[in-house]
């Protein structure tokens, strides 16, 4: 097929030709062309079907407005579905394909649904479907979902990237028509920070698609004279194919730059950049969208909005029939009509449903007064159009007019209710609009070129940009309209909303059954629910509702507009974020060195951690952890603990200040001395643990759990400045300063002493358990040394700055060879304080007190401390409540499963009977059987009872006797030793 | 959102850690007869106005201050920023 | 009216002309015996449970604007009964078996449809917790199944198992977990409960309540007085604002959820799908568009839309864990107000008003609860007891220390 | 001499390239030590400050160059950072002592690692990844703000007409280099 429908003219590049297909077929076209103009220039009209009755649709609009014309572009993994042809710019080897029916385009298996219609009016499957109830899943629902739905994704990770970005200026112009130019242009040379943002690919608006003049000459040409010269300034930003999709708080704008979609490929670039724009004004030059009026037949393809029609003749030099009448209840409409005579297409009528004389002269056509279009006939495309008078007319176009909402959408994102103006028979931007946006044109209801030339230059004045040039000359056309929404002698379906089928009967069924509010008119029968969300349907439908309940529109209510304006892809707004960049890594110091032996890593919040180290000949994870666990136990083991939150805390009222953020004591601890410290939220539940120290008279260095490392200093901020605000404390994290090694196990003592310099005393007498210190390793490099346990070893922890990190874990393990030291992961390091019977995250779960955790006598009530007063409350120190105990089980060959639930015996399995949880389990390779720590009503009085421990969700329950939760030396001498 | 930080300018709210209140800053005393009480109405009641609102960011992004922002619940609509230090002070907060 | 498969096919040959108003719009009476604050899916429920199942007529539901304006209309269509705590999973056990056989109870086809719910996990602590609770459902008569990441693989290969940050290392699937058509929820009881003669008022909002000797007598409203035995706050969103008008605070915060739907497409995600590293969670609607949502914005509001940081976050976490969905467009975003209990969880309780009775703090888990909250309120507000499965919503647990925060992030609403 | 020595590994040592017209490197052997001002100390602070460095402190979000080339950081009411050149691994006590104990020191080194960019399209690669309003005549010589950008915190320096140095948390080292370098690629 050539390119049968091109006509002379329009803002295409014809020297250049370029090949496409749809359903496979090959086309041509030219640069400048947006797929649907392509299609046009081609004869097709059939380029989809709708979504419940599978009707035939042909292209309706011109723009991003369009219900009927989406496509499914590319291949591959980069197929898109519902993308809409009218925006679509043409690329070389693009390949679209029609969606949504079975068999071919042509012939829709499911368009038996349309022969069906009487019975799938609104809301049907609300009063069906129900029998028998296991159906709905299995047989209707499926059926429903099948059919449903519009284009395909492919399953296939989208293979383009996205990007983000950031952009600040003075002034945001949404839409780059007449009077959005006048306004950037006047804010521009008045010297302010511009953006003028346009979904379009060629800026300029309406004025490309009009044969309207400005200075007297065509109006494309002054736009692009205005761009040209806006291009030059350094203080504007012209964004083309960008849409600004949302109008958020506080001049906060969401934009969408599609980069490369006009490419057959992305070229290893972002597909589309999403911007964030911060400005403080924006004027909203955003235009009008023609729409349509509701007539029998009113959905074949052919049948198209007026404007549409002229903008492809105008813009793109297509003609959208041979034949084309027009149908308007305005004078816009006639332009359309004068346009494509000018262009040599044949218009034998224009049909307008007003009484009144010919707006003006259209060369070759009957005008006929007063009348209506009624029924339409042509299966796959426009044949016949049948007036009211009777008449029936031969075409394969019609233009329809049913006058222009301004475009009022970014007005409505911050909850702005839009108003009603009797003269325009339209909806305007109402008083509420987002602080900062003042609107212009034709979206603000200024039909006419020269009112939106003069609205845009006044927009710039009002926000204070004021530049002394002239307006331009532009003519102020005829823009009456009397508004007429239904052609109510049409006795077939008359549609409003083209892609979801919601016709005029629809409306009145929904008004009949009670469905009057707008909100519920628009749930019940899915109007303006569609990808387009009703920007053509939703004013009509009002019409129509409002002449069912006898009110006007505006007392029948209005639709408010919520983001974004066009569709954005999720890819988009996802930004770089997915996959391995989804967040960011943090790596321990020592990383390398694990990497290179043989460490498998764990996620941990954004670090990532060795979890363990695998040793040759070792059959799986727990061969090595058991060995981490055992030669640590056996003679000493070394791990990262870098990860720990470390807090640097110095100030006069430092120490007063630890008091009162732990419940227990800090007051008494000397410097040179760590203290264990419990930190409660202020509802009384236990929040954090970890270790301080006192490094001098005015200085602690505190350590959090990973886990908490940041919402622990957020908090001490919290009470830093808001509660204390007179206490001179200060903090200041330094947990990516120091790389912390414990080193833990009975000759962990003579490993350090190879590696810290001799003139500090490591002895147990001069550095006793609990003691700290700030000494040097390696001959003068500055460390600190804490004799701390998490394993109930003889342990230390020693830190070295950060970069040296990597080669202190070497060095540790080189010192350590002679006593065979090992590394070990969190997985050893799990099981160790498991079997010492320390809390960690699973037990310190946001849910348990210190009461819970038998931590309750270090909640003191002899000091103000966070978390002390609410921790009293009767029901948190019920004797019923859960304790912290031990598990083992009774046949020691069985594994124990953490989150089982523990019931007594005898006792059903049940809610009622539930007597608490396996919090942590570990296998001890110490004691040769499986271990666990939970939480069990009264546990601590309950020792040596036996238990079930259930997990129903394994299938699978035991015998578990209760012991306390220090499994391995329970009275700390090889900690102290 | 923005916040307009006293001492940095206008920030984008997402660098910023929302708590609550700003009556979070009026902690009571812990050895007042009904502290039991007070503590629980400090702790669990909340104004929660539809309209102007005190609350408490943290600019935890940014120069670790918090700030008591007065705004709209409505409109979103922010009429004051303060540190919640002088704040805090002003209430009659010390050490 | 009853519905059925032969009134469709009736109808559909006489015209479609024989349908009736699905609830009536009267005008208010003076005094009723229960005046239920709220037409949403709540006070819906609760007005046609106090009919049905406790056998009371003389009922009004007064709603502000047009019924199932609220979150009922705007919320994800989730349902699940995957809770841990002794306080709410027999609860929402109920909720969930009230569902499925809410339809042929009310003869309204709500589109129940159990398709299921899957949880991710990503951690072993992630998963211990999720066994514990796992197998706190099935003490509650639940259903649960563990699936490790081979299994998810061939049963949901398109999420992203290969190149994830934090990788999939399992989920929890409640099969009869899944999704319902919400705005039927409000019609379908709405329906069943003006057919029982319950006065469904729309446009009517409450303006103060008439409180006198400590008990509430009645409700001012913009249609002029109402006198009731029992007035029964069910506002949820707005419960702050209700409140203050009787003079109460609340241990509740006001803070916008945002909620988005894509485009249509073909089917694509057979449940309800929740990811466990982030705030992402995703079903598909019967229409085809992904329904999706993540985190409140965190700040109290009462304005029903949200912000970018949010919208961005939640594609964040949608595209870390299925990349394929990188080419579906959003399509439309809208806000919610939760009710943000101070411990994530809700109450129905009387309050120290003799006759008014309150139910809110449903944090985003409101719409799962509707059958069981309204059933509940219902019994409370017939019986003045709660009802065996929620005896622990209570207003004064907090100064109990009787906390029921399934979370475990404590008494700040928005981490709920 | 002590029988094991330890080998500086800073995280992003040894980066170097040039991507869109724009040099981004790791500069070698920057100290950052903080500096607390006591409550009721604080003009003591300032003046210990002037002293030892010659020049006072500026406002908070700008930054001073002392005639040493030791940058002084001014964070927030009572915190400032001093970046300066210095290799080995004590540069809290240079600091500390030159401060004669009027600031709370903490070394600060290790918990960051800076990025240094150079060139034309600097701010148009930073647009993508930075909320801050970089405009010359808004982010002027000298100033410095923290924010984040991928989700990692950032201190933001501007340094020349179209000279930066980013530092950022030292852990995730791996990704802020990736994203400087990725938004380098996406502008190229």
């Amino acid at each position: 097929m050539s390119q049968i429908h091109r006509i002379g003219g329009g803002l295409i590049d014809r020297a250049t030709e370029i090949t496409f297909t749809f359903n496979g077929k090959a086309m041509r076209g030219h640069p400048g062309d947006t797929l649907a103009s392509a299609l046009l220039a081609n004869g097709q009209r059939l380029v989809g079907r709708s979504f419940k009755y599978h009707r035939p649709r042909g292209i309706f609009t011109a723009g991003s407005e369009e219900p009927n014309a989406l496509v499914e572009l590319r291949k591959g993994a980069a197929q898109e579905p519902n993308t809409r042809a009218t925006v679509a710019e043409l690329f070389d080897g693009l390949e679209a394909r029609s969606q949504n029916h079975r068999g071919s385009l042509e012939f829709d298996l499911m368009a038996v649904t349309d022969l069906l219609s009487p019975f799938l009016s609104a809301g049907f499957y609300y009063k069906t479907f129900m029998w028998p109830r296991a159906f709905w899943e299995k047989l209707y629902e499926p059926a429903i979902r099948a059919s449903a739905g519009l284009g395909r994704l492919t399953m296939e990770e989208d293979p383009d990237t996205y990007d983000k970005g950031y952009l600040h200026c003075d002034l945001l112009v949404i839409g780059a028509g007449p009077s959005g130019l006048m306004a950037a242009r006047t804010a521009a040379r008045a010297g302010a920070r511009v953006i003028v943002a346009d979904e379009d690919f060629v800026m300029g608006g309406r004025l490309n698609a009009e044969t309207l003049e400005v200075n007297g000459r065509p109006g494309a040409d002054w736009a692009a004279g205005v761009v040209a010269e806006l291009a030059a300034m350094e203080n504007v930003r012209l964004m083309p194919r960008s849409t600004v999709y949302g109008a958020y708080d506080h001049g906060t704008y969401g934009v969408l730059e599609r980069c490369t979609d006009h490419l057959a490929t992305s070229g290893g670039k972002p597909r589309q950049v999403l911007w964030r724009v911060y400005s403080r004004h924006a004027v909203l030059a955003a235009g009008a969208t023609e729409r349509p009026i509701a007539f029998g037949n009113n959905d074949r393809p052919g049948v198209m909005l007026a404007g549409a029609v002229r903008a492809y003749a105008n813009r793109w030099g297509v003609a959208p029939g041979r034949r084309v009448a027009v149908f308007t209840n305005n004078d816009d409409g006639w332009r359309t009509a004068a346009d494509l005579a000018a262009k040599g297409i044949e218009v034998p009528a224009v049909i307008d449903t007003r009484d009144a004389p010919a707006v003006c002269d259209v060369p070759g056509a009957r005008h006929v007064r007063g009348a209506s279009v009624m029924d339409t006939r042509g299966r796959k495309g426009l044949r016949q159009i049948t007036l009211t008078d009777g008449q029936m007319i031969d075409v394969d176009c019609l233009a329809v007019s049913g006058g222009w909402n301004p475009n009022v959408h970014l007005t409505c994102h911050q909850r702005g209710r839009p108003a009603w103006r009797d003269d325009l028979a339209a909806f305007v931007p109402g008083r509420d609009l987002p602080p900062g946006m003042v609107v212009a044109g034709a979206a603000n209801g200024a039909m006419t070129l020269a009112l939106a030339l003069r609205e845009g230059f006044a927009a710039a004045e009002a926000l204070g940009y004021a530049d002394k040039s002239d307006l331009p000359r532009a003519e102020d056309e005829p823009r009456e309209c009397a508004p007429v929404w239904h052609v109510p002698q049409s006795r077939a379906r008359a549609w409003l909303d083209l892609q979801n089928d919601v016709t005029v009967k629809d409306v009145k069924q929904a008004h009949q059954e009670g469905f009057r509010a707008v909100e519920h008119l628009k749930r019940y029968t899915t109007l303006g629910m569609a990808t387009d969300q009703g920007k053509t349907a939703n004013i009509p439908a009002l019409a129509i509702m409002a002449d069912c309940t006898g009110r006007t529109i505006p007392e029948t209510g209005t639709t408010i507009f919520r983001p974004p304006y066009t569709p954005v892809p999720i890819g988009a707004l996802a930004g770089r974020a997915r996959g391995r960049d989804f967040r960011p890594y943090r790596l321990t110091p020592s990383h390398r060195w694990a990497e290179a032996h043989g460490a498998s890593f764990v996620e941990v919040g954004n670090w990532l951690r060795a979890q363990w180290f695998a040793r040759e000949g070792e059959q799986g994870w727990r061969d090595s952890v058991d060995r981490e666990v055992l030669m640590t136990r056996g003679s000493v083991g070394i791990c990262d603990v870098t990860t720990l939150g470390k807090i640097d805390i110095q100030g006069r009222d430092a120490g007063e200040f630890l008091n009162r953020v732990y419940c227990n004591g800090f007051a008494t601890l000397a410097v040179g001395k760590v203290r264990y410290g419990l930190m409660l939220r202020e509802d009384g539940i236990a929040y954090d643990d970890g270790t301080t120290a006192r490094l001098g008279e005015n200085h602690y260095v505190m350590t959090t759990t990973t886990a908490n490392a940041v919402t622990v200093f957020r908090r001490l901020e919290f009470a830093r400045q808001c509660l204390w605000p007179d206490l001179d404390v200060h903090l200041i994290s330094t947990t990516d300063g120091w790389a912390q090694f414990a080193v833990a196990g009975p000759n962990a003592r003579k490993l350090l002493r190879k590696v810290v310099d001799t003139e500090h005393d490591l002895s147990n007498e001069a550095f006793p358990f609990m003691a700290c210190a700030e000494v040097t390793v390696c001959g003068g490099m500055p460390a600190r040394l804490f004799r701390i346990s998490f394993s109930g070893e003889l342990a230390y922890e020693v830190a070295v700055p950060a970069r040296y990190g990597n080669a202190m874990m070497g060095v540790l393990m080189e010192a350590g060879a002679e006593f065979d030291a090992v590394p070990y992961g969190t997985e050893a390091l799990g099981v160790m304080r498991i079997e010492k019977g320390h809390a960690a995250g699973n037990e310190l779960n946001g849910q348990t007190t210190a009461h819970n955790l038998g931590m309750g006598r270090m909640v003191s009530q002899k000091k103000d401390c966070i978390g002390n007063v609410l921790s009293q409350r009767p029901e948190m120190l019920h004797e019923d409540a859960v304790k912290l105990v031990g598990f083992r089980p009774v046949d020691r060959a069985t594994g124990l499963i953490a989150g089982s639930h523990f019931i007594r015996q005898g006792d059903a399995a049940t809610m009622e009977n539930d007597q608490g949880w396996m919090s942590s389990v570990a296998y001890s390779p110490s004691l040769g059987h499986s271990i666990g720590l939970g939480f069990l009503k009264r546990g601590d009085a309950r020792m040596g009872e036996i238990l079930r421990a259930v997990s129903p969700v394994h299938g699978r329950e035991m015998e578990v006797e209760v012991v306390s939760a220090h499994f391995i030396n329970p009275d700390g001498e090889r900690l102290r030793g | 959102m923005i916040i307009n930080h006293p001492l940095l300018g206008p920030r984008d709210a997402a660098e910023f850690v929302y708590l609550g209140d700003a009556a979070l800053i009026d902690r009571p005393d812990w050895q007042a007869e009904d502290a039991a009480e007070a503590f629980h109405a400090y702790g669990y009641l909340r104004d929660n106005p539809a309209g102007v609102h005190r609350e408490l960011w943290y600019h935890e992004q940014g120069d670790r201050s918090w700030l008591v922002v007065t705004r709209d619940t409505v409109s979103h609509e922010i009429t004051a920023v303060e540190l919640a230090r002088d704040v805090a002070r002003a209430r009659g907060r010390g050490r | 009216m009853r519905y059925s498969a032969l009134k469709i096919l009736r109808e559909g040959l006489t015209g479609n002309k024989g349908w009736k108003p699905v609830w009536r719009d009267p005008d208010p009476k003076p005094e009723y015996d229960i005046v239920i604050i709220g037409g949403g899916g709540h006070g819906l429920a609760t007005a046609y449970y106090l009919t049905k199942e406790f056998g009371l007529r003389n009922i009004a539901v007064l709603e502000k604007g047009w019924i199932g304006s609220g979150n009922v209309g705007r919320n994800t269509t989730i349902i699940r009964s995957n809770y841990m705590l002794p306080g709410n999973e027999p609860f929402y056990e109920m909720s969930l078996k009230l569902w499925e056989g809410l339809e042929q109870d009310f003869n309204y086809n709500a589109m129940v449809s159990q398709r299921s719910i899957l949880n991710l996990f990503h951690s072993d602590a992630q998963r211990d917790a999720f066994v514990r609770r796992a197998n706190a459902m099935f003490l509650a008569g639940a259903d649960a199944e563990l699936a490790d990441a081979d299994q998810l693989r061939a049963e949901l290969p398109f999420l992203d198992f290969d190149n994830a940050r934090f990788p999939i290392k399992g989920g929890l699937f409640q099969r009869r977990g899944g999704t319902v058509r919400h705005d039927a929820v409000a019609w379908g009881y709405a329906r069943g409960a003006d057919a029982r003669g319950v006065d469904i008022i729309q446009n009517c909002e409450v303006t103060g309540f008439d409180i006198r000797e400590g008990k509430c007598r009645g409700v001012e409203t913009t249609r002029g007085a109402i006198r009731a035995r029992k007035v029964a706050v069910c506002v949820a969103g707005s419960s702050g604002r209700v409140m203050a008008l009787a003079g109460m605070r609340l241990p509740i915060e006001s803070h916008v959820l945002q909620a988005f739907v894509t485009e249509g497409l073909k089917p694509v995600l057979p449940g309800v799908i929740t990811f466990g590293a982030g705030h992402f969670y995703v079903s598909q609607s019967d229409k085809g568009g992904l329904v999706f949502g993540g985190d409140i914005d965190g700040y109290n509001s009462y304005a029903q839309r949200g912000n970018l940081p949010v919208v961005e976050d939640v594609a964040e976490g949608g595209m870390a864990i299925m990349p394929m969905i990188g080419r579906a467009r959003l399509l439309r975003s809208w806000g919610g107000i939760m009710d943000m209990s101070m411990d994530g969880s809700p109450f129905i309780d009387r309050t120290p008003v003799d006759g008014l009775y309150f139910n809110g703090g449903w944090c985003y888990g409101g719409f799962k609860a509707t059958p069981a909250s309204g059933l509940c309120y219902a019994h409370l507000l017939a019986k003045d007891a709660p009802h065996p499965v929620a005896t622990e919503m209570r207003l004064d647990r907090f100064a109990r220390g009787h906390l029921i925060d399934e979370k475990g992030v404590g008494n700040q609403p928005n981490l709920h | 001499m002590a029988e094991y020595t330890l080998q500086a590994e800073p995280p992003l040592a040894g980066t170097e390239m040039e991507i869109a017209g724009v040099r981004l490197w790791a500069p070698n052997d920057l100290a950052l030590v903080s500096l607390a001002l006591p409550l009721g100390g604080e003009a003591a602070a300032e003046q210990a400050v002037r002293a030892a460095y010659g020049v006072a402190l500026s406002g908070i979000g700008r930054s001073v160059v002392a005639g040493d080339g030791t940058r002084l950081i001014r964070l927030a009411p009572d915190l400032a950072f001093a970046l300066f050149p210095h290799a080995t691994p004590d540069a809290e006590r240079v600091v500390a002592e030159r401060l004669k104990g009027a600031v709370y020191t903490t070394d600060q080194t290790d918990v960051w690692v800076a990025l240094a960019l150079s060139g034309g399209n600097t701010r148009r690669a930073l647009e993508r990844i930075c909320p801050i309003d970089l405009h010359p005549d808004v982010f002027g010589m000298d100033h410095a703000a923290r924010t984040v950008m991928e989700h990692l915190g950032v201190l933001i320096l501007r340094t020349g007409d179209d000279d930066y140095l980013l530092l950022s948390a030292s852990s995730s080292a791996n990704s802020f280099l990736h994203a400087i370098e990725v938004s380098l690629r996406n502008i190229a």
